[in-house]
This record gives structure tokens, C-alpha cells and sequence, in this order.
């Protein structure tokens, strides 16, 4: 019985989350020793909404890294910074009704990127890396070739709404995350057939496709949802900064691969939750506004900035060892 | 050592094409191509062929390295800080040139034996790297003797150039280490880490030496940028290290590891180097310039794998000749 | 035949307007809506001399801040045979090898928008040091020289930045009771700023005054405006959006310096001015900004000062008597028709640039 | 000179997976271990050669305590280990395979013609030098077992532990592994060999250790006690052992279930035409890589559209998922490749089909694993720590769930024990009792005479070089019949125009 509980005990702790919770709760003790007003609900809830579309992000990117044979989107950040451009040149009479149609646009323009990523990934077998490697500079250049650099955004007060208070820290766009989060990660990750066949093409593709499963577009599907989710990440963005620039998302794509890294996902494929990267992404944003809190030279904040994820790496994604 | 015949079926033999054509229309479009657009290519790009041999041996043993951009920049600021505060530019290459080994080392401990995913790892140190260098050297500048330049442009006999031995003896070296006992069990780690284990390999070892050597081409690669531009600055190498694996991956070099070689990660990055002078070349709208780039380089890609995938070139050829199979 | 192009622009210049000059334009970053509108300008600028016959053609060539990419685009346009060309550079420290073989072929090499210091080249860029002075000069004074501010610079080891934070260091020296809390880059980019903004609003509780460059002013007042507070001072930027958010904000005063787009038209006129054999004023030619020894630059001034008075004698002005000072409205009524995004621009006509750099 | 090894346990987690094991080997002994699915004989063999460490025992050679850190500092000490699960390279060649853990140099340099000599040497020995320079990738997985085989002999192991390589082997491969340890056996080698196959183990060995549960539960001569007896000794309870020869109905007219006029065989390029009958069980003999296997995956859409007739009707299979569809099945005994799913846990990996793909509920998974016997600690556990038979039972259990109507399985029991082997032989003559149909490749003989002779119609194919080369019937299945047809002395001359022939 107590053998039982034991390994009950054992399990919670070795639960994937657990690194990262216990590194936040750390990181913010830590805030709020070098700075008064770091645990202030304004900061709360500015570090929130960051953490909430760098979450968006590493959605996308965690569906790519579950689909498996070394899936990797590394044009995460393009596509946010396409959609945050062309997104808010959706004018339609109402605002909202603008904003309404934005959210289909700049998920089919996501989804679209995505489609090629899959295609170009299962059909022509381009590493997933340097597929999206270089999408995202096809990306890029299809942004500035069709704005000539210069787009004509201005973002609706309806989708500037996202940064309007909710309640205490929330405000609505971490809200809608944290919906979105939950229901993406609950129906469709772990409970909808396609969620469990995703898990385990990437698992193993080739036994799935003996099982009948079809994963070539299991795992194309996973690109579009990335693309579709990074398109809505990018409108959300734009949302939060009031104003687009080219590029703007460009950091992005690395950040959400460590975050999804750092919530316990491994990089080769066939497991993975969304949760825990929410929880890599709090983590991440958490350590840079700890930094700019911090008044010392860029080099040096840059410097730390790589020890602590270092640290983190080690702690907490470590291979297990190869003798047992 | 590669007989005639078996390059068209080695893995580099795409990116090999690739070079090839890509130089025809360069020289197509500019009449026939100068001697010294050809050496001014070479004496650009060596530093980027040194880090895409760099980052090919990590790949080969089933990691990556993503931080050899950030180390160039190291070296970059540790030659022209050095050179500032009066040592010679030998010292000042020499110092540079360990500071990026050490990179390296430290690079392979957290890869090797501490066991962290060596492209999270890499993106982690490049923030150091980089914050190091920017550190030491807040703002570009400083200047080297310009001896440093001319010693890079010139060379041996005349007419080897000095980057060209360079690259020569960072490809002497791993072709050296590859024959000895080493090179098999790199191959056999990239292939699969456990069985490889269990073959008695020195896996934590390998891993070390890999991104040490991988270390020492990003010293090269600094030492070589800091004789192009003769000056300091602390960001210069940020975006070399992606244009690497991409090189690689032209080359034929599987990012699943245990296969390829530095050889065709060389035409590979010989390859995205002429195609930055062939836009511009072309004059493209400046507008569709990176859109082109990147469609090409698609393109590029796709063909290489294409032509390097025996299952799919059947599947091609089977639509071509149709009916080979049934009637 | 490039090897002699110097030798044909200074003597034979009728021969050169039969058949034009090939111009070369490098630009070394395309991330942002500024760098467009700039190379925007330059074509236009282009077509222009196109028209006249004076040029025969321009390529164009953008990189993401790669040097080793900029320099194989500068090597491929020499060997097209450019007769000029024009950089604005990567980092001011990376051209050495590209400068040399263009010398060595004879082109004439200018340096513009952004500075960097070779022998052998011009250099005609905007004045960060102005630009910034002129922004610091203008929170210190609204401050009645006395306060703190926070400042937002933008991205670290980059040429720009650094002459901007040597020029305002330079000036809040002058203002002893002035403190400058915290400085942390915003990397030109309203997300970051706005992140660094937020961090600062609930670090500081006795800010007085924002210190930044363009770009980034409307994501520190997007974190004003998240964290329930309004801001009273902070310097800004002149991109239409911007001046439109302020006109609307009553107790909120701002500033806006042009580091203009259209300094490339300047560039590009000097480039075709001296390919036509002219001779620059000595007066022209300052000491460059990263060597006090190369007496080759031409120091653009910012074009446009933006404040609600637009004052000419207002104290930050002193000195800086070829930036013209106008109010909000007239910047406003300036951008009207352009898109949201669209920063105030402005150059010097052919003309000007003759009279004011040429002999 | 002996091997000693007292109260060895070795635990992962809360799973006891050897629990105080205890024996004595001598010089020149070859020693069985025979044991259940999970019953620790692959740990206890990894635990002995440095691949994972005990928690608690003694090992210990001519009184000289063993205590490996690492496989590295097992091969130093001459003590080598084949693995279950292969370690061989796909991207390297078989003779670098064959001498990676002791590559020859000379001035620091891989010694490239005396590694080949070496590894020559020891094909020779294997009558396999045909394999010399060839990628490890293209061989066949028989030849690879053999080449794992080549890999440790050529270490000149004192002590050689053979984990299950011969459940891939054919029998004149296995006659080879025979000679091979008689010869290290002379030398005064100490063998541990660890197979299913009882016939082998009386052959080859001298002695047996039976294990359960992790415990050793007794050593006997090989020869002391019967099959039966050994049998009911791993199980804890009496058993009685199945075989089928000589039992199997007379041929009789069948309802055709399905036909296929023009199946192609890729790597012969030939085509091959197939009936399978309502209710039948067939079996697919031939030496390893006769187009066995191709024929199966042709059937199931793996090599694009193929043209089929069920129940009459003519239908089209393209794929998987519309092999699927059509109520087939496939089970592969390359369970790493084509079975398990390692990251996920026992009910995903046993519900793949039925609920994704047919989207239908497994009411009760605990059942099924229970009726399969799967020895495992809860159902959320990650299938990797199972042992590999327990494993391959969950990848059985898959299909079983999803009742198919036809179900191809190629070598379904490979790495399964005695006992389970015959339950699951069992299952598969339940389900072609009702009405549907069994097509299976097996790499041992006797275990297709013993399945066909299950059911009331059945049939043993024999493939070789492309092409069905006999059919068996009735009690002509046997092991002769098989062995006979799978190499048609006089087929050599003509099999290129027969081949031809055959392109229609
Ligand atoms: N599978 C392996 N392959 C190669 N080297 C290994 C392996 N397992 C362990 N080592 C190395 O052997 C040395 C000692 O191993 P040991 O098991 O004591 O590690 P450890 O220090 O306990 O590791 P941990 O940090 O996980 O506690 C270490 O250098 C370790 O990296
Ligand atoms: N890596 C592992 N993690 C957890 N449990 C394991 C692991 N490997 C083996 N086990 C457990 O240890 C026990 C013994 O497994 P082992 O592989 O030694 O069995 P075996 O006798 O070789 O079986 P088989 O005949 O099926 O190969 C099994 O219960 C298995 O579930
Ligand atoms: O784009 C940048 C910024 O807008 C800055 O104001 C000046 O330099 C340009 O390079
Ligand atoms: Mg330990
Ligand atoms: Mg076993």
C-alpha cells in the first residue's frame, strides 16, 4: 500500500510540469526580492500577456515537435510577424465584425504557410528544419514584396480590446489564451482521435501507418495547425503592440522551441503536452523581465540570460542516461 | 580517393550540381567571370564554409550547433581587443582562436556528458557567447594592423590563398580524425546513440571532441572575418550559424546524423554564397530580392533531395515511363 | 570597363550622360517599415535621374543585418560593374574587405544613411548625435532640469545606437539633478519597448520622463496605458501614427526628430554629383563620426523637430540650425495622405544639395 | 574457471525484474536460459555485460568479482553480449559493423584491410562472405542477426551471451550458430544462449537454467528432462506442449474469402497470384527474403493500389487505412519497427486501432491484456517497460481487439514464449474458425505445421526467389515438405526464365 502511495509520490514529482512550476514560483520570489513592484498586478499582468502569446506560439510549435521525425517549425515567428501585418488591413464597417474576419484570415494565411511546411516536409522529405528554415525566409520576403515594406496597418480599437483588464491580473487576451490553452490541450490534444494519432505518428510513424493510421497528413495536419495557431499568435500580437513592423515576431521561433523544451516535451516527437509549454513560456518571459528589472550592461544581461537557461536546461531536460 | 564514376551517387553530388550551375549563370550574367570576384567570393566566404564544416560534424554524430555564429563573434572581439591593448596579431589569432575552442569544449561537456539537447543547448550558449562578446566590446570598432588583411589575402606560392590553406587544413584535420577509429564511431553514434552505448563506444568522449573541433572552425571562421574586416564587431556572426545548417543540408549531410561529410557542407555553403551575389546580380526588384532568395534556395533543396532519394527518383521515373511496370 | 570609372566621371562627364552611370545601393538591414521607406526614396530618386539620362540604371540589394551576405552582394555589384556605390552598412566595422576592392576598381564608394569610417570613401549620413541631443536637450529642459527618467535605447552593438547613447550621456551631464534610472534596449521594436516599459512602471513609482529613440514610442505608450497611467513626458517618433496618438492626448507632451528616409536621396545625389566630376566644399566635410581623423562625412541634420509649438528658439534647437522646428499640426497636416506607418520624410532638392556640399 | 552469480537482483522502479538470481557456469559450458516472457534472462544478460547495473548480488569469474560500469569495461574484460534488439549501424558497413568495438590501427589509423581481413575471417566462418562491403541497411534481418552474431565472436569473448538471435534465423543459419559454439565451446568459452526454441537448446546446449519472475528457479542437464517438463517449470504448473505434424485435416473444398490474381513481389520483380479461403489458415514458409514478406505487405496496399477480390467482389486496397477498412489486419514481429509505439503507454499502444482508426471503444483493455497474458504493473505504464514478449503480445492484442477478417502477420511470435506462442496460435485459429482467415509467415518450420494443423482448411505456401515454389496440403505440411521445397535443388539453372516467364 505505502509502496503504492510511494510511487504516487514519485510520479507527481517526476511530473513533467513540476521543473517549470517550481522554477516560476522561484523566479517570481526572485522579482520580487531585486524589485518592489514586481508581484504589482500591472506587472503580473503585463508579464501575462506576454507569456500568453509566447504560449500561442509554442502551441504551434509543440504539435510539430509531437508529429514526430524530427519535426521542427522554424517559421513560427515569420508567420506571426506576416499575419500582424496584413491581419489589421482587414477594414470592414464594424470593428468587430473586422476583427471576426481577421481571426479566419490570418488563420487560413497561417494554416496556408503550414500546408506547404507539411507538404514540403512528407511529400519532398525536406528536414522539417531547414524546410521551415527557409519558408520563413520565403515568408519574409512574400510580407515585404507584397507591402513594399511599407504596410498600411492600423490596428481597430476592437482588437487593441485584448489589452483591456478582465479581472485582478487577467486581462482578456491571457484570457483567451488560458481557454484556449485548456481546450486545445484537453479535446484536442489528448481526447480527440486526431490528438491520439498524432501522438503516436509521431511516436512511431511507421506502425501507425500499419495500424491503418495515415500519417502523412496526421503530420501535415500538425504544420497547418501550427501555421493556423502561429497565424493567430501573430494577430494577437499585433493586438497587444498596437502597431506592426516587419519582423516584428522574429524571436519567436527559438523562444518557442525552449519553452516547450523547458515544459517537459521532448524533442523527438511522440510526446509532448501544451501545457507545459504555457508553463516554459511563463518561465522564459518571466527570466527576461526579471533581467530588464535589472539595470546592468546588455552583454552582461545577454550572458545571463544563457547561464540561467543553461541551468534550467540541465535541471530539468536532461537525456536519461544511457545505462540504467 | 572518390572514383569518377561513384560521385554521382555520393551525397554530396547534389549541392555539387547545384554549385556548378549557379557559377554558369553568374557567369553567363556578368560575361564571363573575373578573377577577382572569384577570389573576393572566396575571401568572403571562407568563414562561413569553416562554420558549415563545423556544424556538419556535430550533425554527423546526431547533434547541431547553433552557437558557432556567436563564438566567431567572440573571436572577433577577442583578436581586435587583444590587438588594441598591444599584442601581437599572432597572440591575438592564437588566444582568439583557443577562447573558441574552450566554446567549444564547454559545448560538448553540457551536450556530451551533462546529456541537454544539444540544439537548446547551443541556442543557450550562443546568448552567452554573444553576451560576451558584447561585453568586452559594447561598440563596434577597434582597428588591426593591416598586415592581419594582407597576410589573409595573400598566400602560399603566389596563388594558394591564405583562407584557402586554411580551409584546407581545418578539412586535413577531420579527414585525418575520420580514419582513425574515431570517424567510424562518429558515424556509428550518429546513427544511434544507445546502440552505440552498447558497442562499447565512448559516447560522452565523441561528443566532446565533435564540438570541439566544431569550436576550432568557428576560431578559424574568426580568424579569417577579423582579417576581412580588420575591425571589431561584437554582432557580426549572429546570423551565420542557420545559414550553416542550411549549407549542410544542401551537402547532402542528414540532420538525423551518421550521414554525409564535411565535403559536400563545403559545396553547400559555396552555394548560398553565390546565390546572395546572384540576386543581386539579376537586379531583381528589391522588393521580390528576399522573396527569390528564399524561393531558389526552396528550390535548391528540393532538388538536392530529390536527386539524392532513390525511392522518390523512381516514383518520378515511373511517371515518365509509364506502364514499365504493369503491361 | 569599370577599372577607370573615377577617371571617365571626372573628365568626361558628357560621355557619361549619353550613356549613364550604374549606381549600386547596399542596404544592410530591411527589418522595419523605416528601412523601406527608405530604399523607397532611393528608387524614386533613381527613376528620377533615370529620366534625365543621367543614370543608367541602380541595383538595389537588401540583407537582414548579415555582413557576410552584404558583403558577396557588394563583391556581385562590383563585378556588374557599378561605377558608385552606395552602403549603408551592416555594422560600421565590416565593410573593410568590400571597400578595398571597390577601390582598387576605381568606384567610388559613399557610405549613407548609417556612418562608418574607411579611407579612400565619403560618407554622408544622418547626425545621431544631433538627433539624440536634440531629444535629451528637450526632456531635460520640459523637466525644468530636474527629475527622473527611464531610458529606452535601442539595440546593443549597433553603430546607431551607440553614437545615440554617447550623444544624450553627453547631454544629461550637462543637467547634474537629472537621473537617469535605468537603461535597458528596446531594440527597436514596440514589444520589446513595451515589455521594458512595463518592467520599469512597476520597478519605478517616481518616473518623470521616458528617454528614447524612434520607433518604440508607441509601445511604451501602449504599457502606459496598461498599467492605468498616462504618461506626462516622453520623447517620440514621427511616424504618422504616432503624431495622430499625441495630437489626441491632452496632458501628455512629446517630441518628435526626423532621422530622415530621404537622407538617401541626399546620398545619392552627392554619389552622382561626384561621379559628374564636382568638387565638394571643403566647409562640407566634417570629421566622421567613428574616426575624429577622416574629414569625409557630410553631416545630415535632422530635416524636421516636432513639438506642439514647433519654437525655432527653443533651447533645444541651439545649434542645430538646419533642422527646421514645426508644430504637431503642420507634421500632421505633412502625413496626411500617407499610410499609418509612414514616417515624416522630407529631403533637399538637386538644387540644395548643389548649392549647399558642391563647389 | 567459472562464472558465478549469486543473488544478482536488479529493479526499474517499483517493476523487480531479476530478483536474487544464482548461478554457476563453467568453462566450456553452454548454458540455456530458458524462461517466460519477462522472466529476466535479457536483463540478467545486460546486467552481466556492463549495459545496465544490479542494485544488489555478486558476479564474479574464476573468483575475480565482475562489476562492469559501463559495455565498454565488460568488452575490456573479454565478456561480450549479443542484443536482443540488435546493435548494429544501419549507415556503416558490415565489416565495420563486425569490428567497431575493436577497430585495428596502424600508426593511429583505422587499419581498413586488416579490419576486413578480420571481418572476412569470421564471414568465411559463417559462410556469408557474400555480406562483405554491403551496408548494413540492406540486409535482411536474418543476415543481420547473423552479423550481430559476427560482431561479438569476433571480440573473442570468454564469456558470450546470445540474447534470442535465433528466433530470426533460419535453420541452416542456425546450424551455422551450432558450429560456431561447439568452436568457442573447445576453446573454453562460457556460453549463455537465451532462446524460445526448445529444439535448439536441446542441440546446442549442455545444461539449463530455468528462469520466473526474475528468480532462477533451477539449473538441470539439458537432456534431463522433457520439453513438457522444462516447460511446466517456467510456467510454475503443469503444461503439455503442442505439435502439429501429422495431425492436419485432408484437403477439402473451400469457399473462396478473398483472391488476388496479381500481387507483385518488388524485390524479384515478379508477380504472384493468391486464393484464401473462408475460414483458413496459411502459411508462409521459405528461406529469409524470398519475397515473403513483400507478398504480405502487397496484399495490405503497402506497395500502392493492388486489385483484389473479397467475397466475391472486386475491390481496390491503396493503402493501409483502407486495408484497414476492409477488415484486415497486420502484425509485424519487428515490433520496434513496425509495433510498438515506446513513448506511449499499454492502452494507447493496444488501442490504436480499434478506437482511432475504426473508431469504435474497447470496452475493457484490462481483459485483454489479462486473456493475452501480458506480464505487466499498471495499464499506464509506458510499453518500453515491458520485455520484448510481453510487448510483441500488446502489438498481437492490437489487431485481436479490432477483429479483423483477414489477418497477415509476418512472424507474429518472434520473441514470444512457449507457452504464450500457443495461446496466441490458439487465437488465431479461433478467429479463422469464425469464418475469417489467417495468412502468416513464420521463420520456424515447425511452428506452421503446428498452426495449420488448428483449423479445419489450411494450407503451407513455400516462396522461393519471387515466386511460390509449392503448396502444401493436408498432411503433406511437414517439416521435410517445407525444408524440401524452400530449396528447389534444380531451380537454380532457370530461375531467370522463369522469371520472365512470370512477368505477365
Ligand atoms: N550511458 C553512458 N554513456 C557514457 N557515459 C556515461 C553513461 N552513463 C554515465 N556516463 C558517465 O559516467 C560518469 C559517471 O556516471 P554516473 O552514473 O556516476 O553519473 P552521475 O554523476 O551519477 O550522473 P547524474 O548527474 O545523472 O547523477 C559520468 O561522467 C557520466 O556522464
Ligand atoms: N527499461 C525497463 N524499464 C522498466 N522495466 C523494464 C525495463 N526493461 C525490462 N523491464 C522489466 O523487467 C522484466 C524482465 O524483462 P526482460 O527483458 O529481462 O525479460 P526477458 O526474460 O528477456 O523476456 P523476453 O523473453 O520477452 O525477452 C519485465 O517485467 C520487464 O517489464
Ligand atoms: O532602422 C533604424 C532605426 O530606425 C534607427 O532610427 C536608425 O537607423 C535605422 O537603421
Ligand atoms: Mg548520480
Ligand atoms: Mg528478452
Amino acid at each position: 500500500m505505502s509502496q503504492a502511495k510511494n510511487n504516487i509520490m514519485i510520479e507527481t514529482l517526476k511530473n513533467s510540469y513540476t521543473p517549470a512550476i517550481v522554477g516560476s514560483i522561484l523566479l517570481l520570489i526572485f522579482g520580487r526580492v531585486l524589485s518592489k513592484g514586481f508581484l504589482s498586478i500591472n506587472n503580473i499582468s503585463s508579464i501575462l500577456m506576454m507569456t500568453s502569446i509566447l504560449t500561442m506560439a509554442s502551441i504551434a510549435q509543440a504539435a510539430v515537435i509531437i508529429s514526430g521525425d524530427s519535426g521542427l517549425d522554424m517559421s513560427i515567428g515569420a508567420i506571426m510577424s506576416m499575419t500582424a501585418l496584413f491581419g489589421p488591413m482587414i477594414v470592414l464597417q464594424s470593428e468587430g465584425a473586422s476583427v471576426a474576419v481577421m481571426v479566419i484570415a490570418v488563420i487560413v494565411m497561417g494554416g496556408m504557410v503550414g500546408l506547404i511546411n507539411g507538404i514540403g516536409v512528407q511529400f519532398l522529405k525536406v528536414v522539417p528544419l531547414v524546410m521551415t528554415l527557409i519558408m520563413s525566409s520565403v515568408v519574409n520576403g512574400f510580407s515585404i514584396f507584397i507591402t513594399k515594406g511599407q504596410p498600411a496597418v492600423s490596428v481597430n480599437d476592437a482588437l487593441l480590446g485584448i489589452s483591456k483588464q478582465l479581472v485582478g491580473p487577467v486581462r482578456i487576451l491571457s484570457a483567451i489564451v488560458i481557454i484556449l490553452l485548456v481546450l486545445l490541450e484537453v479535446f484536442f490534444l489528448r481526447k480527440s482521435n486526431y490528438g491520439r494519432s498524432l501522438f503516436l505518428v509521431g511516436n512511431n510513424t511507421n506502425a501507425a501507418n500499419l495500424c491503418g493510421i495515415n500519417s502523412k497528413w496526421v503530420i501535415i495536419f500538425a504544420y497547418v495547425f501550427a501555421g493556423a495557431i502561429a497565424g493567430l499568435a501573430g494577430l494577437m500580437l499585433v493586438g497587444y503592440a498596437g502597431t506592426a513592423q516587419m519582423n516584428m515576431a522574429s524571436s519567436y521561433t527559438m523562444l518557442s522551441v525552449a519553452a516547450v523544451v523547458i515544459g517537459g516535451t521532448k524533442l523527438t516527437g511522440g510526446k509532448g503536452t501544451f501545457i507545459g509549454g504555457a508553463l516554459g513560456a511563463l518561465v522564459l518571459i518571466l527570466i527576461a523581465t526579471i533581467l530588464q528589472a535589472l539595470n546592468m550592461v546588455a552583454g552582461l544581461r545577454s550572458l545571463i540570460q544563457g547561464v540561467i537557461l543553461i541551468a534550467i536546461l540541465m535541471v530539468n531536460s536532461r537525456a536519461p542516461k544511457l545505462r540504467q | 580517393m572518390i572514383k569518377g564514376k561513384k560521385v554521382v551517387s555520393q551525397s554530396f553530388f547534389p549541392s555539387l550540381l547545384l554549385l556548378v550551375i549557379f557559377f554558369a549563370i553568374m557567369g553567363v550574367m556578368n560575361h564571363g567571370l573575373t578573377l577577382s570576384f572569384v577570389k573576393s567570393l572566396i575571401l568572403t566566404n571562407t568563414p562561413a564554409l569553416c562554420l558549415a564544416i563545423g556544424v556538419t560534424v556535430t550533425i554527423l554524430v546526431g547533434g547541431t550547433d547553433i552557437s558557432l555564429g556567436s563564438i566567431v563573434s567572440l573571436v572577433n572581439v577577442v583578436i581586435i581587443t587583444l590587438a588594441g591593448l598591444g599584442y601581437s596579431i599572432t597572440i591575438s589569432a592564437l588566444i582568439g582562436l583557443l577562447v573558441a575552442v574552450i566554446c567549444g569544449v564547454f559545448n560538448g561537456i553540457v551536450i556530451g556528458i551533462m546529456r541537454v539537447n544539444p540544439l537548446l543547448t547551443t541556442f543557450a550558449t550562443s546568448t552567452i557567447y554573444a553576451g560576451i562578446a558584447l561585453w568586452i566590446l559594447p561598440n563596434p570598432g577597434g582597428s588591426i594592423d593591416y598586415a592581419f588583411a594582407k597576410w589573409y589575402m595573400g598566400g602560399l606560392f603566389g596563388f594558394i590563398m591564405t583562407p584557402v590553406m586554411l580551409l584546407i587544413l581545418l578539412v586535413f584535420i577531420w579527414a585525418g580524425a575520420i580514419r582513425t577509429p574515431f570517424g567510424l564511431k562518429a558515424y556509428a553514434l550518429g546513427c544511434n546513440e544507445k546502440k552505440a552505448y552498447a558497442s562499447g563506444i565512448n559516447v560522452n568522449g565523441i561528443r566532446v571532441l565533435v564540438h570541439t573541433f566544431a569550436g576550432l572552425t568557428a576560431g578559424v571562421a574568426g580568424i579569417c572575418l577579423t582579417a576581412t574586416i580588420c575591425s571589431g564587431s561584437p554582432t557580426v556572426g549572429a546570423t551565420m550559424s542557420l545559414n550553416s545548417i542550411a549549407a549542410a543540408v544542401i551537402g547532402g549531410v542528414s540532420l538525423n546524423g551518421g550521414k554525409g561529410g564535411i565535403f559536400g557542407a563545403i559545396l553547400g555553403a559555396g552555394f548560398l554564397s553565390i546565390l546572395s551575389s546572384i540576386v543581386v546580380a539579376a537586379n531583381f526588384s528589391s522588393y521580390s530580392q528576399s522573396f527569390i532568395k528564399g524561393l531558389i534556395l526552396l528550390i535548391g533543396v528540393i532538388a538536392s533531395i530529390l536527386a539524392g532519394d532513390k525511392v522518390l527518383k523512381d516514383k518520378i521515373k515511373g511517371i515518365f515511363c509509364k506502364g514499365g511496370a504493369k503491361s | 570597363g569599370s577599372g577607370d570609372s573615377t577617371k571617365n566621371a571626372t573628365t568626361e562627364s558628357t560621355d557619361a550622360s549619353e550613356e549613364g552611370f550604374v549606381i549600386g545601393f547596399s542596404n544592410g538591414y530591411w527589418g522595419n517599415t523605416w528601412r523601406a521607406q527608405m530604399v523607397e526614396d532611393f528608387e524614386a530618386r533613381c527613376e528620377e535621374y533615370k529620366e534625365d539620362g543621367i543614370i543608367a540604371d541602380y541595383m538595389v540589394s537588401n540583407t537582414e543585418s548579415d555582413a557576410t551576405e552584404q558583403l558577396n552582394q557588394i563583391n556581385a555589384m562590383i563585378d556588374a560593374g557599378v561605377d558608385a556605390l552606395i552602403i549603408d552598412p551592416v555594422s560600421p566595422t565590416t565593410l573593410t574587405s568590400a571597400v578595398q576592392s571597390a577601390l582598387d576598381k576605381g568606384i567610388l564608394v559613399v557610405i549613407g544613411s548609417d556612418p562608418a569610417a574607411y579611407e579612400g570613401t565619403y560618407c554622408v549620413c544622418g547626425n545621431d548625435a544631433a538627433f539624440q541631443s536634440i531629444l535629451t536637450t528637450w526632456i531635460c529642459e520640459k523637466l525644468g532640469g530636474k527629475g527622473n527618467i527611464v531610458s529606452i535605447t535601442g539595440e546593443a552593438g549597433v553603430g546607431t545606437d551607440i553614437l545615440r547613447q554617447d550623444a544624450a550621456a553627453e547631454i544629461l551631464a550637462k543637467y547634474p539633478n537629472i537621473k537617469e534610472l535605468a537603461s535597458v534596449p528596446g531594440r527597436w521594436s514596440e514589444t520589446e519597448a513595451q515589455s521594458v516599459m512595463s518592467t520599469y512602471l512597476s520597478t519605478y513609482d517616481n518616473i518623470d520622463g521616458v528617454l528614447t529613440q524612434d520607433v518604440m514610442a508607441e509601445g511604451i505608450l501602449k504599457a502606459f496605458e496598461n498599467a492605468g497611467e498616462t504618461p506626462s513626458l516622453m520623447t517620440g517618433d514621427t511616424v504618422k501614427s504616432f503624431l495622430t496618438t499625441w495630437s489626441e492626448m491632452d496632458d501628455f507632451d512629446s517630441i518628435g526628430v526626423t532621422y530622415t528616409c530621404g537622407f538617401i536621396c541626399t546620398v545619392l545625389d552627392v554619389a552622382v554629383g561626384l561621379l559628374q566630376g564636382e568638387e565638394l566644399n571643403e566647409s562640407a566635410l566634417v570629421a566622421n563620426p567613428y574616426d575624429k581623423n577622416l574629414k569625409n562625412t557630410i553631416m545630415l541634420d535632422p530635416t524636421y523637430v516636432v513639438t506642439r509649438e514647433g519654437d525655432q528658439d527653443a533651447v533645444w534647437m541651439e545649434g542645430h540650425d538646419l533642422s527646421k522646428a514645426i508644430t504637431l499640426d503642420k507634421a500632421l497636416e505633412m502625413v496626411a495622405d500617407k499610410a499609418d506607418t509612414n514616417f515624416l520624410d522630407g529631403w533637399l532638392s538637386r538644387e540644395e544639395v548643389a548649392e549647399a556640399y558642391f563647389k | 574457471m567459472s562464472l558465478e552469480i549469486k543473488n544478482v537482483s536488479k529493479h526499474y522502479g517499483a517493476v523487480i525484474a531479476i530478483k536474487e538470481a544464482n548461478m554457476v557456469v563453467n568453462s566450456g559450458e553452454v548454458r540455456a536460459i530458458l524462461g517466460g516472457n519477462g522472466s529476466g534472462k535479457s536483463t540478467l544478460a545486460k546486467v552481466i555485460s556492463g549495459l545496465v547495473g544490479s542494485n544488489s548480488g555478486e558476479i564474479s569469474f574464476d573468483g575475480v568479482p565482475l562489476d562492469f560500469s559501463s559495455p565498454k569495461d565488460a568488452k575490456k574484460h573479454q565478456v561480450i553480449m549479443t542484443s536482443q534488439e540488435l546493435s548494429l549501424f544501419k549507415n556503416l558497413t558490415v565489416e565495420e559493423n563486425i569490428c567497431i568495438c575493436n577497430l585495428p590501427t596502424k600508426n593511429m589509423m583505422t587499419n581498413r584491410k586488416q579490419m576486413k581481413e578480420r571481418a572476412k575471417d569470421i564471414l568465411k566462418r559463417m559462410q556469408l562472405e557474400s555480406l562483405m562491403g554491403k551496408l548494413v541497411s540492406e540486409l535482411a534481418p536474418n543476415q543481420q542477426y547473423m552479423v550481430e552474431l559476427a560482431k561479438a565472436i569476433v571480440q573473442e569473448p570468454r564469456i558470450l551471451i546470445i540474447d534470442e538471435i535465433t528466433s530470426a534465423l533460419y535453420r541452416e543459419d542456425v546450424e551455422i550458430v551450432d558450429e560456431i559454439v561447439s568452436e568457442l565451446k573447445q576453446k573454453g568459452c562460457i556460453i549463455l544462449f537465451i532462446s524460445h526454441r526448445m529444439a535448439e537448446l536441446y542441440a546446442m546446449c549442455d545444461s539449463v537454467t530455468i528462469m520466473r519472475n526474475g528468480e532462477t528457479v533451477g539449473t538441470y542437464p539439458i537432456m534431463d528432462k522433457t520439453e513438457d517438463e522444462y516447460l511446466s517449470l517456467m510456467i510454475g504448473s503443469k503444461i503439455e506442449s503442442y505439435h502439429g505434424e501429422g495431425k492436419h485435416q485432408e484437403k477439402s473444398k473451400r469457399d473462396i474469402f478473398m483472391r488476388a490474381n496479381h500481387i507483385p513481389i518488388p524485390s524479384y520483380h515478379t508477380y504472384e497470384m493468391l486464393e484464401i479461403g473462408k475460414g483458413e489458415i496459411i502459411g508462409i514458409a521459405g528461406l529469409q527474403g524470398h519475397g515473403q514478406t513483400d507478398l504480405l505487405q502487397a496484399l495490405y496496399g503497402g506497395f500502392g493500389k493492388i486489385n483484389i477480390e473479397l467475397d466475391g467482389k472486386k475491390v481496390t486496397v491503396k493503402n493501409a487505412k483502407e486495408a484497414v477498412s476492409h477488415g484486415f489486419a497486420y502484425i509485424s514481429g519487428d515490433r520496434e519497427r513496425d509495433g510498438t509505439f515506446s513513448e506511449r503507454n499499454l492502452t494507447e499502444n493496444l488501442s490504436a486501432v480499434q478506437e482511432l482508426v475504426k473508431h469504435k471503444k474497447i470496452p475493457n483493455a484490462k481483459k485483454v491484456l489479462d486473456e493475452l497474458h501480458v506480464k505487466y504493473d499498471n495499464q499506464n505504464e509506458l510499453i518500453t517497460s515491458l520485455s520484448g514478449g510481453n510487448q510483441q503480445k500488446i502489438v498481437v492484442g492490437r489487431w485481436l481487439t479490432a477483429s479483423p477478417r483477414i489477418i497477415f502477420a509476418d512472424d507474429p511470435t518472434k520473441g514470444i514464449d512457449v507457452n504464450a506462442r500457443t495461446d496466441l496460435h490458439k487465437e488465431f485459429a479461433k478467429i479463422a474458425n469464425n469464418g475469417n482467415a489467417v495468412v502468416m509467415i513464420s521463420s520456424d518450420d515447425d511452428e506452421l505445421v503446428s498452426i495449420t494443423s488448428m483449423v479445419k482448411t489450411s494450407k503451407v505456401i513455400v516462396m522461393y526467389e519471387g515466386h511460390i515454389s509449392a503448396i502444401l496440403e493436408g498432411n503433406d505440411i511437414n517439416r521435410e515438405n517445407i525444408f524440401a521445397a524452400a530449396m528447389p535443388i534444380n531451380a537454380i539453372p532457370e530461375e531467370k526464365g522463369a522469371r520472365e516467364d512470370d512477368k505477365r
